[in-house]
């Protein structure tokens, strides 16, 4: 069986893909529906939703509320789908999917954790390069150009929400989808610009190799080496998933929105496509800022820390690996929802000149520096 | 009092009121460097909000959210709620049909027909309806009524109805609600208005 | 009501946006001070000139209308504004009010004197103790028995119109935080409203249509741990107002939308009519309460706040520190507050005590007299100002001498603020609107009446 | 005081001044509505009267003439209050009554003229844009005349166009 998945990657890229989004991504992006009001909720002194509740015969699941998303994704789908008179119903009906469809693809570059050595997993692997021969990579697609092929995805996406804007037959959402389709276009050359240090750092665009070259000391990864483009990177792409303060295509006081005609699942897909994208982001950070599935000071035959030494099985470094990986973007999903509810939203003006005036020229200084001092670290080779 | 420097005279007794000091401040528009990066102010915010929201996932410190069925807020003494209509010892409404709460209530909401009771001396409300949807809860009838017949202290809200109709109550409805009034004639009048 | 020409000079003492510690220690006075805009002096706000040369690169854009409103989710109350827009900047745009039109006059003119009380509750509906205040002083003025009104009963008053003030200025701000996309804010400052609202509600019985004065004092006394409620509360909302100001008054973010949106000269104000904070946030130190001292106004410390540049984060910041100084006069007020009978002692005016009423035959016959007829208000005409939420709150009053009034007119402040928010709006961007609105602050039960 | 500013403006339209009053500390000049923009631009102009506080309308039916428009002036300067009233007939059966607009002395007569005219149904002689303000313009009489019966109905009727 194992021989066969090993031999057959397409059936194993499909297998992992389905496992990462459907066991995953999508729990933690309904699971973020919840945790967004919940969270905002305590932010601002209230309870939030907690009386979804599980009822077994005399047993009550309450669970803090987190039931919540099952009720609203079946209000979602049972709610009228309501298609404007006017509206380009083939558009309107594809913008959805324009919109959810890049995101999930994407996730296929992104590691989640260490190569699994396939017969030797019991087993303390004390020299991974010469013991293993046959590795199921914990990665759906490992393709060279890695990021590029994110950057090409990522700008698809924009498609799905200039076309809600436009196919819904109604001024404020076409004003929402120019807003997206700017906005967006904007944030994707600094968002690019500022990982180009990373890449230099690395030597490499592929993010499995990204992540080891991070290594397991988390003074080697990208948040330490290239803290500039942490931040400017978070910001780029905080303003690619169109979420507060970079909320201005959806702007709810002030043009509501590019999907303003949208309801039922129709609109539950854009929602739920903006949940998705802040996990996305959250897995992009953790792969080129936070050592990806790297856990600080875990060998690959076990912890080592000044000195001291616990061996650990194979298998059991790879589920901590994939643990902490998970974790890391439990965390940043969390200060996402924390932003989104601590800051004003901008507008449109301000947004392009902090794009194009302060990011933009701040990840430019980030490269030549980062290029600098890479030369110069390599004795100018 | 706690502005020590504009405060030189405390109010003397019997002399004078002394004068309160009248200035005018022109509000800051705090700019700094700090705030031009973004980022400090930014990163201090999200502190705030973060203490907010550790203290209380933790101990619900600042929550202030009353989860109404299982919870009630408690209504003040004085607070405004649904009619009732008080009855004396024997039972009997202590209405006399004065027209005096539908002559004060500016929403046109009390609808009283009087009739004899008998005895040739008082009358007492043969129909007594408030319209509930009508009532803006203002309290003039209950300040209106000269006998104590009228309250508004039971601590209900006007209920949400069905159909338009039953939210006008009629006598019986009120004096279910009701008591026996206190405000039997040579006593004590037994609203709060009555403590100054 | 006399209202006494302004006999004193404003100290003009300057200094930047004291922290709620400051305010409580005293040392805010001794920040840094700077002379008060002269007359005539125009805000310097002039556009960035690079924003020019974009505008001139721009490619050419169609017109477009849109509605927002009447039913818009940044409008409060239903208003409707029909903006001609290019791309994101307004070119034009046509404010529509009236939603809310409830023929507040005509109703006042079939209702008794007491009767239109509940009225002014729904005029401004989040400070309904203002109105309720302004009205009575305006028929006690017709009566001439301002002087005579007890003194507790005007330091009450002052108390639950300053607490209405500052339920107005935090639904305000609150209100636009959020729609700025700050809701953490909004929650925080409708925390603090509601808190203020409990113990209104304790002390009148409802917590927004109040009802609770009366033509010649109020409707019943302080509760009795009104004093360290209302100081215990004055506490918690000077730590909430702390905790917004942190989150905005430095955050560039909310300050680049606020700075500079939305001048408006000291002139221009003036000649369009404004009052209140909107008008206090071009400069001009124009407060009914210090230059036409009501109550007991004149006896407390207060600071009017004034802005400089007539900007929207001006009528922000005037607002912030209005409530401040509110609870700077509330907490001299519920000091200061004297003894004695709530309602005038004056059997033509209020009502006889419950008391006299069942026991005894003159109690009663006043007390029909009162209820049937109404007050008996002089004939004449009135003109009386205090100072609402949203600026001057007038009532012109004409009698005719019978219990009923002839006329009864409320100078509303936002409805003459609202006829110049298209010179606000007008130039700025679709964004722009909704912040400009919110600092103009339109109650619909004012404006629409 | 403000008695000293309506003594100047007696003494500077002794032929335009019908009648004034302090009744209750409120100075008070009724003026001839033929003067009414001279004095108007006069007092904003020489008496310092730059705030507009409030206009308004009274309509004393059964009294010739009937309507009276009230104005509400505050001087920014001296904080001194004045009103000026203006009385107008109506002629049965003729054109509404008509006063001088001062929209183009104060900004702010704008809106406060334009609901009188809503509910009163008085005319304001050069006003740029003399709509309803607070009713729609599909309404049919001016509800703040005594004339006016309270318990009218008129429902909305819809209009094709509902841009201006």
């Amino acid at each position: 069986m194992l021989e066969f998945l090993i031999e057959h990657t397409w059936l194993q890229a499909l297998i992992k893909m389905a496992l990462l989004i459907l066991a995953f991504v999508m729990p933690l992006a309904s699971l973020s529906t919840w945790a967004e009001r919940r969270q905002s909720a305590m932010m601002q002194d209230r309870l939030g939703p907690n009386r979804a509740e599980l009822r077994l015969g005399s047993i009550e699941l309450r669970l803090w509320g987190i039931l919540h998303f099952v009720a609203d994704a079946l209000k979602m789908v049972f709610k009228e789908d309501v298609v404007p008179a006017r509206a380009n119903r083939f558009l309107f009906g594809l913008a959805p999917i324009l919109a959810i469809a890049p995101v999930i693809i994407t996730f296929a570059i992104i590691p989640f954790g260490s190569d699994l050595c396939v017969g030797h997993a019991f087993e303390v692997l004390r020299d991974p390069a010469s013991m293993c021969t046959s590795t199921i990579p914990l990665q759906v697609a490992r393709i060279d150009q890695g990021f590029l092929f994110y950057f090409a995805l990522a700008s698809l996406a924009v498609y799905g929400t200039t076309l809600a804007g436009w196919a819904s037959y109604n001024k404020w959402s076409l004003l929402g989808g120019l807003r997206a389709s700017s906005q967006m276009m904007s944030y994707e050359v600094t968002m690019g610009l500022s990982l180009m240090g990373a890449f230099l750092i690395y030597g490499t665009l592929e993010p499995h190799a990204m992540v080891l070259a991070q290594g397991p000391t988390p003074s080697s990864w990208g948040i330490v080496t290239q803290p500039l483009a942490f931040f400017i990177f978070l910001t780029a792409a905080i303003a690619e998933t169109k979420r507060a303060p970079f909320d201005l295509p959806e702007g709810e006081p002030e043009i509501i929105g590019y999907f303003v005609e949208y309801s039922g699942m129709r609109f539950g897909i854009f929602f739920l496509a903006e949940f998705v994208e802040t996990i996305f982001l959250a897995a992009v950070v953790t792969t080129v800022f936070l050592g990806g599935w790297q856990v600080p000071w875990l060998y690959p035959d076990g912890f080592h820390l000044m000195g001291w030494t616990l061996e650990l099985p194979h298998l059991a470094v790879v589920l901590i690996q994939l643990v902490v990986w998970s974790l890391k973007i439990i965390v940043l999903c969390w200060l996402q929802l924390l932003i989104r509810w601590t800051l004003p939203r901008f507008r449109p003006d301000q947004l392009m000149r902090l794009g194009w005036k302060q990011l933009l020229p701040a990840s430019l200084i980030n490269i030549v520096v980062t290029a600098g001092v890479v030369l110069a670290r390599s004795g100018g080779r | 009092m706690a502005q020590a420097p504009h405060a030189p005279q405390e109010p003397t007794e019997g002399s004078k009121p002394r004068r309160g000091r009248v200035g005018v401040r022109v509000v800051g528009r705090p700019d700094s460097l700090e705030q031009r990066l973004y980022l400090p102010e930014v990163l201090r915010g999200l502190g705030v909000t973060m203490r907010h929201f550790f203290a209380n996932v933790v101990g619900r410190k600042y929550t202030v959210t009353v989860q109404y069925p299982e919870e009630k807020a408690p209504y003040p003494e004085r607070f405004r709620g649904l009619h009732r209509l008080m009855h004396r010892e024997d039972g009997s409404v202590r209405c006399v049909a004065c027209m005096l709460c539908p002559t004060a209530c500016p929403a046109h909401c009390i609808t009283i027909v009087a009739e004899d009771t008998g005895d040739g001396k008082e009358k007492r409300p043969k129909i007594f309806e408030i319209d509930e949807l009508r009532c803006v809860v203002c309290g003039l009838c209950v300040e209106a009524c000269p006998c104590d017949a009228i309250r508004m202290d039971t601590g209900r809200h006007a209920p949400a109805v069905v159909h338009r109709g039953d939210a006008i109550l009629g006598k019986v409805d009120l004096l279910k609600l009701g008591g026996p009034s206190q405000a039997t004639q040579g006593g004590k009048g037994a609203t709060w208005r009555e403590e100054q | 009501m006399s209202h006494p020409s302004p006999p004193h000079q404003p100290t003009q003492i300057v200094f930047g946006m004291p922290t709620p510690a400051e305010v409580v220690a005293g040392t805010a006075l001794e920040l840094r001070s700077q002379p008060v805009p002269p007359p005539g002096w125009t805000p310097p706000w002039t556009r960035e000139e690079d924003e020019e040369e974009e505008e001139e690169l721009e490619l050419p854009t169609e017109p477009m209308t849109v509605n927002m409103g009447p039913s818009h989710p940044a409008m409060h109350g239903t208003v409707r504004i029909v903006l001609t827009v290019e791309g994101e900047t307004v070119r034009a745009a046509d404010v529509q009010v009236g939603y809310l039109h409830r023929c507040f006059e005509k109703e006042a003119e079939a209702a008794t004197w007491t009767q239109i009380f509940p009225y002014t509750d729904r005029l401004n509906y989040v400070s309904p103790l203002l109105n309720n205040v302004g009205y009575a002083l305006a028929v006690e003025k017709l009566l001439g028995i301002t002087d005579r009104i007890p003194e507790r009963a005007q330091y009450i008053r002052v108390i639950v119109g300053e607490m209405s003030r500052i339920t107005d200025h935090l639904t305000c701000l609150g209100a636009s935080a959020a729609e700025v996309g700050a809701l953490t804010v909004f929650f925080w400052m409708i925390k603090a409203r509601e808190w203020l609202w409990e113990l209104i509600e304790e002390l009148t019985g409802a917590r927004l249509t109040n009802s609770y004065v009366r033509i010649g004092g109020v409707a019943a006394d302080l509760t009795p741990d009104f004093a360290p409620r209302l100081r215990d509360l004055i506490r918690r909302v000077r730590q909430t107002l702390g905790e917004v100001e942190s989150l905005l008054v430095k955050n560039r973010i909310f300050r680049d939308r606020m700075d500079g949106v939305a001048c408006f000269s000291p002139q221009e104000a003036v000649a369009w009519g404004w009052t209140g904070p909107c008008l206090r946030s071009t400069g001009v130190p124009y407060d009914v309460r210090k230059d036409h001292p009501y109550l007991v106004y004149d006896r407390f410390d207060f600071d009017v706040p004034v802005g400089s540049r007539g900007d929207n984060y001006d009528r922000f910041a005037v607002r912030m520190e209005e409530m401040r100084q509110s609870m700077r006069i509330l907490e001299q007020a519920i000091e200061q507050i004297p003894p004695g009978p709530v309602q005038i002692d004056d059997p033509r005016i209020s009502l006889p005590p419950k008391r006299e009423v069942y026991n005894t035959i003159e109690g009663m016959i006043n007390h029909f007299k009162l209820i049937v007829d109404g007050i008996k208000v002089p004939a004449g005409e009135v003109y009386s100002y205090t100072e609402g939420g949203n600026g001057e709150l007038g009532f012109y009053i004409v009698s005719d001498g019978t219990g009923r009034p002839y006329k009864c007119r409320v100078r509303p402040p936002s409805f003459i603020l609202m006829q110049s928010l298209h010179k606000l709006i007008v130039g700025g961007g679709i964004a722009d609107v909704i912040p400009t609105f919110g600092m103009i602050n339109m109650i619909g039960g004012e404006c629409d009446r | 005081m403000a008695k000293a500013d309506l003594d100047k403006l007696v003494a500077t339209f002794p032929e335009a001044i019908v009648a004034t009053h302090s009744h209750c500390g409120d100075e008070t000049a009724v003026v001839l509505p033929s003067h009414l923009s001279e004095i108007m631009r006069w007092l904003k102009e020489s008496g310092g009267f730059d705030l507009l506080v409030d206009l308004t309308a009274v309509d004393y039916l059964g009294r010739d003439p009937r309507f009276e428009v009230v104005y509400h002036l505050r001087s920014m300067q001296t904080g001194n209050r004045l009103r000026i009233k203006v009385q107008i007939g109506e002629i049965e059966g003729g054109p509404p009554p008509e006063v001088d607009s001062v929209v183009s002395i104060w900004p702010a007569a704008n809106w406060m003229e334009r609901e009188v005219w809503d509910l009163y149904g008085i005319r304001f002689a050069g006003h740029p844009d003399l709509r309803r303000v607070l009713l729609y313009e599909e309404f049919v009489g001016h509800p703040l005349r005594k004339d006016y019966p309270k318990e009218r109905r008129q429902p909305l009727v819809r209009r094709e166009n509902l841009l201006p």
